[in-house]
């Protein structure tokens, strides 16, 4: 069936309708005092174990890549460039060649994966890390060498709980200790 | 009622006053000569196009105008509804003035200020014209002029460095 | 009025060396000098200003949706004792949310000088930084240029624990350097000066 | 159909007397006080409302906007178009796939290719969830500004599981770039349409107790009911969009009259409400959520039976070399092949239009057969709610204000784009 419009009205309001409603916001209110849906993330005693698939810090793997400049080219805030280096050919001994490396700029990168995924042979990935902080920006620049460290969670260097989300029909979200069992607020 | 019969409504509403049909995917437009534009919208006002989603101006430097295009569709008619047609007018670029139509469609009200600021199109009549978005300095370069040059930078940072051995 | 004329001549110079007389400024410095130097109160009020960190609820872009989320139950950063307020006059930390456009620049600035201090600053997502995505756009200006930012959170947007980082970093930061402290005794705060002038950025401001 | 000469629009003039609920109002015009509301301001700011006042009554109400102008259509037409993707979404992240659906649809017109079937009922997937994400966000920014903070607390708590939902599906909470030209970005990952039916267990429940506490409530019906009055013929003059349209009584959603993706297979109602005041478009909105859980389910039903592929338009995919299938087949993640870079577009003019979270958005892509557009127009549906404020809050008690501005889900970064 189609979509279709449906008429309504909001319904209408008395005296005695006014007194349910008082009523009736006051018991969910106490429903709620005696059972709180708590699901509060104690950060950062306790961080959120990314998954796999998230797009969070970006790491190179020089060895997989082939220069092709692809993800510099479809970066839309020109966060990743290339830098240039002409160095000789191991291959050809005696000639110079031209190398191409991408470099990330996190003042700019918005983090929306399109060099992940347009890198041809994977030499990019994200790292499931993404609550790192600076106090300057000239850090958030970085260089060939420190583009290839993966960076860690700050939460994770502390030794931070990793706990999980997980969905459940009557509270929403559930927050669970990396290792099993169920906790609670 | 298919959308050649919304196009159908408004070529019969515009009989006689546009002067050429441009064909885009999902709207179709209508040429109207500027001096003519109040009477084509009053026609498709009582026709039942009763609202305008998008005063769209788009600046060709080549052909010297700037081309106002006045998407139009309705609500009252869910028929009408399903198409959307524009009245197109081109406007000289050097001194872009045409008619308000803000007083037949008050949708068109914020959205002509917004075309005045970013292209400098002058509508007559308005009721309130002055920049909506942009601070009085930048109103008037009006930035959405294809001579307003925005800078985009280049895949390669910095020269390229000469090493004793490969990176 | 000329009992006030008269009593400010009175007053004459200011005298130094001499805490609860003569010139208000100079018994001011000095109560100053004596409590935070001498009685070692500097590090009450790091410690005090550390953990009552308030934002002003001033949203300049999109990254205030991840701010609200980061002030709602699942990340709660009242845990932190930050609470958003609504003037600027009770506040004393200012999260730049996201790009900060020339019209906003003004405000973003005049917020800031209405802030008592010690205060601080936050900028928050890749357009706070160096413009983001939004880099060559004609309408933006870099918020550290505007405001002295203390800590960089990069992301578009970051996400709420990224934004929990800060603030305990900020924490962090005042705690072992005593920034609030050292503010205090020295005044205004001269390592973070904003390079814009006001008058470039408020020249069309009307209200 | 009334010409605008008709109705009442600009505030009222100098020396006319209007009845007030219990007081009438002259318009004196000398005694008028001048108000500044924002861009600091305990709402979701930055937009001010310049506001002219008799005693405590608005008389003239011009908001201010431009306070988040990024400049996003001047950008577009220098960057690629898979760059204009990313560009656009920042309009309203919280309504992320919404908010770029046209704009990819506007580009696939004009490169005449179709999306395959499952990539069509992925994009509904991600746009009902920004949908009900967008609606929770509204009502707690409406909580907000009615100072009643549980209605802030409950809708971001709520919203949070569906970011969650939208976190797995794309890896990232807000800004998903989900749609790309021919097809999206991810498939389902393993056990999501399970989550997805708990998620719409659980706020099926939830809501219940949102009418409870905050529709039904006295307090908030006082506050709301009969406020900022948008009548049906006022509402279509306007040219309003979205929940606000809905609630006045004109039976307007793109959804449903021009169907696009898989919206016409799918089974929903589009809510219109009569009354037109504050409390109806509240109500437009939960109302509205259950709509979208609704097509949830269907959505997720229709995922499970169908086989895993065809989430790129072939044009793109079929030369996909082996480790692009690969990385698919692994993770769901959907590689883009590098002519997405340069993507060239042939020339053109396309329209496109979608329902977002907070109404209709459309957009105008003309392109040269080059590899960047030449023009891109959007309209955002808060720029054209914005006139609301000017025609409708005149009038009313600046106390009222709050009840308005909340209650039109007014979000400035999607106005100003």
């Amino acid at each position: 069936m189609p979509p279709r419009p449906s008429r309504r009205r909001v319904p209408p309001y008395g005296f005695l309708a006014a007194v349910k409603g008082n009523l009736g916001a006051i018991a969910v209110g106490l429903k709620y005092f005696l059972d709180p849906n708590r699901f509060t993330l104690h950060y950062p005693r306790e961080y959120i174990r990314l998954k796999p698939g998230y797009r969070g810090f970006i790491v190179l793997n020089k060895a997989k890549c082939i220069m092709c400049e692809s993800c510099a080219r479809i970066c839309p805030a020109a966060a990743m460039k290339m830098v240039r280096f002409q160095a000789p050919d191991p291959r050809r001994p005696g000639k110079m060649k031209l190398y191409k490396y991408p470099v990330i700029n996190y003042q700019r990168c918005i983090f929306c994966g399109y060099c992940v995924d347009v890198c041809p042979t994977e030499a990019l990935r994200h790292v499931p890390a993404h609550d790192v902080v600076y106090y300057n920006l000239e850090e958030m620049d970085l260089n060939l060498e420190q583009f290839q460290v993966e960076p860690k969670s700050p939460a994770e260097v502390e030794g931070g709980i990793p706990v999980r989300y997980v969905f459940d029909p009557e509270r929403g979200l559930v927050k669970v200790p990396e290792k099993g069992q169920a906790g609670g607020g | 009622m298919s959308l050649d019969a919304v196009r159908s409504r408004a070529e019969e509403a515009l009989r006689g006053v546009y002067t050429g049909v441009e064909e885009g995917k999902g709207f179709v437009a209508f040429r109207v000569p500027a001096e003519r534009v109040v009477e084509a919208a009053e026609a498709l006002k009582s026709a039942g196009f009763d609202h305008v989603k998008s005063v769209t101006a788009v600046d060709r430097p080549k052909e010297g105008v700037i081309e106002v295009t006045y998407h139009v569709s309705s609500y009252s008619d869910p028929e009408l509804a399903r198409g959307i047609v524009g009245i197109t007018v081109s406007l000289p670029r050097d001194n872009p003035r045409m008619p308000s139509l803000s007083r037949i469609w008050v949708s068109a009200e914020f959205q002509e200020r917004e075309v005045f600021e970013f292209f400098g199109v002058v509508f007559e009549g308005h009721p309130d014209l002055r920049p909506i978005l942009l601070i009085p300095p930048l109103a008037e370069k009006h930035p959405l002029r294809k001579d307003f040059i925005v800078k985009e930078e280049q895949v390669y940072k910095g020269g390229i460095t000469k090493l004793e051995q490969p990176p | 009025m000329s009992t006030l004329r008269s009593r400010e001549a009175r007053a004459g110079p200011p005298e130094e060396g001499r805490l609860y007389v003569g010139n208000l400024d100079a018994a001011a410095r000095r109560a100053r000098e004596l409590l935070l130097g001498k009685m070692k109160l500097g590090k009450l009020v790091d410690w005090g200003t550390a953990f009552s960190l308030w934002p002003v609820h001033f949203t300049t872009s999109c990254c205030g949706c991840e701010f609200a989320a980061t002030w709602s139950p699942r990340f709660d950063a009242e845990r932190y004792g930050a609470l958003p307020w609504l003037s600027p006059r009770q506040t004393n930390l200012i999260v730049i949310e996201g790009t900060v456009t020339k019209k906003m620049g003004c405000a973003l600035r005049l917020v800031w000088e209405q802030m008592p201090h010690p205060k601080f600053a936050i900028a928050m997502g890749a357009c706070a930084l160096d413009g983001g995505i939004f880099y060559n756009s004609y309408n933006i200006v870099r918020p550290w240029e505007v405001v002295p930012v203390d800590v960089f959170i990069p992301g578009c947007p970051p996400r709420p624990e990224a934004l929990a980082r800060a603030i305990v970093e900020l924490q962090r930061l005042i705690r072992e350097k005593g920034v609030a402290s050292k503010w205090i005794e020295e005044g205004e705060r001269e390592d973070k000066p904003a390079p814009i002038p006001k008058e470039d950025l408020c020249s069309w401001w009307r209200g | 159909m009334s010409s605008p000469g008709e109705l009442k629009l600009s505030g009222w003039e100098v020396g006319e007397t209007r009845k007030l609920p219990g007081m009438d109002v002259k318009k004196i015009g000398k005694d008028l006080y001048e108000i500044f509301i924002g861009p600091q301001h305990p709402g979701s700011g930055h937009m001010r409302i310049i506001v002219r006042l008799d005693g405590d009554v608005m008389v003239e109400v011009d908001p201010d906007l431009g306070y988040v102008h990024r400049t996003m259509e001047k950008l577009a037409e220098g960057r690629s178009f898979i760059k204009v993707i990313p560009l656009v979404e920042r309009m309203a992240i919280l309504d992320a796939c919404n908010i770029t659906l046209p704009y990819v649809e506007a580009v696939e017109k004009l490169m005449d290719i179709e999306p395959p079937e499952r990539a069509k009922y992925l994009r509904v997937l991600l746009c009902e969830i920004n949908r009900i994400a967008s609606h929770l966000y509204g009502m707690g920014i409406f909580g907000v500004f009615l100072g009643h903070s549980t209605m802030y607390m409950w809708p971001f708590g709520d919203r949070e599981v569906f970011v969650e939902l939208a976190e797995r599906l794309t890896g990232a909470r807000l800004t998903h770039s989900y749609p790309v030209p021919g097809g999206v970005r991810r498939d389902v990952p393993e056990g999501f349409t399970d989550d997805l039916r708990k998620a719409v267990r659980y706020m099926r429940k939830r809501l219940e107790e949102y009418r409870k506490i905050f529709l039904d409530n006295p307090v908030i019906r006082a506050r709301l009911e009969g406020v900022g009055v948008i009548p049906r013929n006022l509402a279509i003059e306007l040219g309003i969009v979205g929940p606000n349209l809905r609630a006045s009584g004109v039976e307007y959603d793109v959804r449903m009259v021009e169907p696009y993706e898989a919206y016409g297979e799918l089974d929903f109602e589009v809510p219109v409400f009569e009354e037109g005041d504050a409390l109806a478009r509240a109500w437009v909105r939960v109302e509205e959520i259950k709509q979208s859980l609704r097509i949830l389910e269907q959505v997720a039903d229709k995922l499970d039976k169908m086989p895993r592929e065809g989430f790129m338009h072939d044009k793109f995919w079929a030369k996909a070399p082996k480790l692009y299938k690969d990385v698919y087949s692994r993770e769901g993640r959907v590689k883009l092949m590098p002519l997405f870079a340069n993507l060239k577009v042939p020339a053109g003019k396309a329209f496109a239009r979608a329902e977002a979270g907070r109404g209709e958005i459309v957009y105008y892509v003309e392109s040269e057969g080059k590899f960047t557009p030449y023009r891109v127009r959007v309209v955002s549906p808060s720029f054209r709610n914005a006139i609301v404020f000017k025609y409708i809050a005149p009038g009313h008690r600046l106390m009222d204000l709050p009840a308005i501005y909340g209650s039109i889900d007014y979000f400035p970064p999607e106005a100003d784009r």
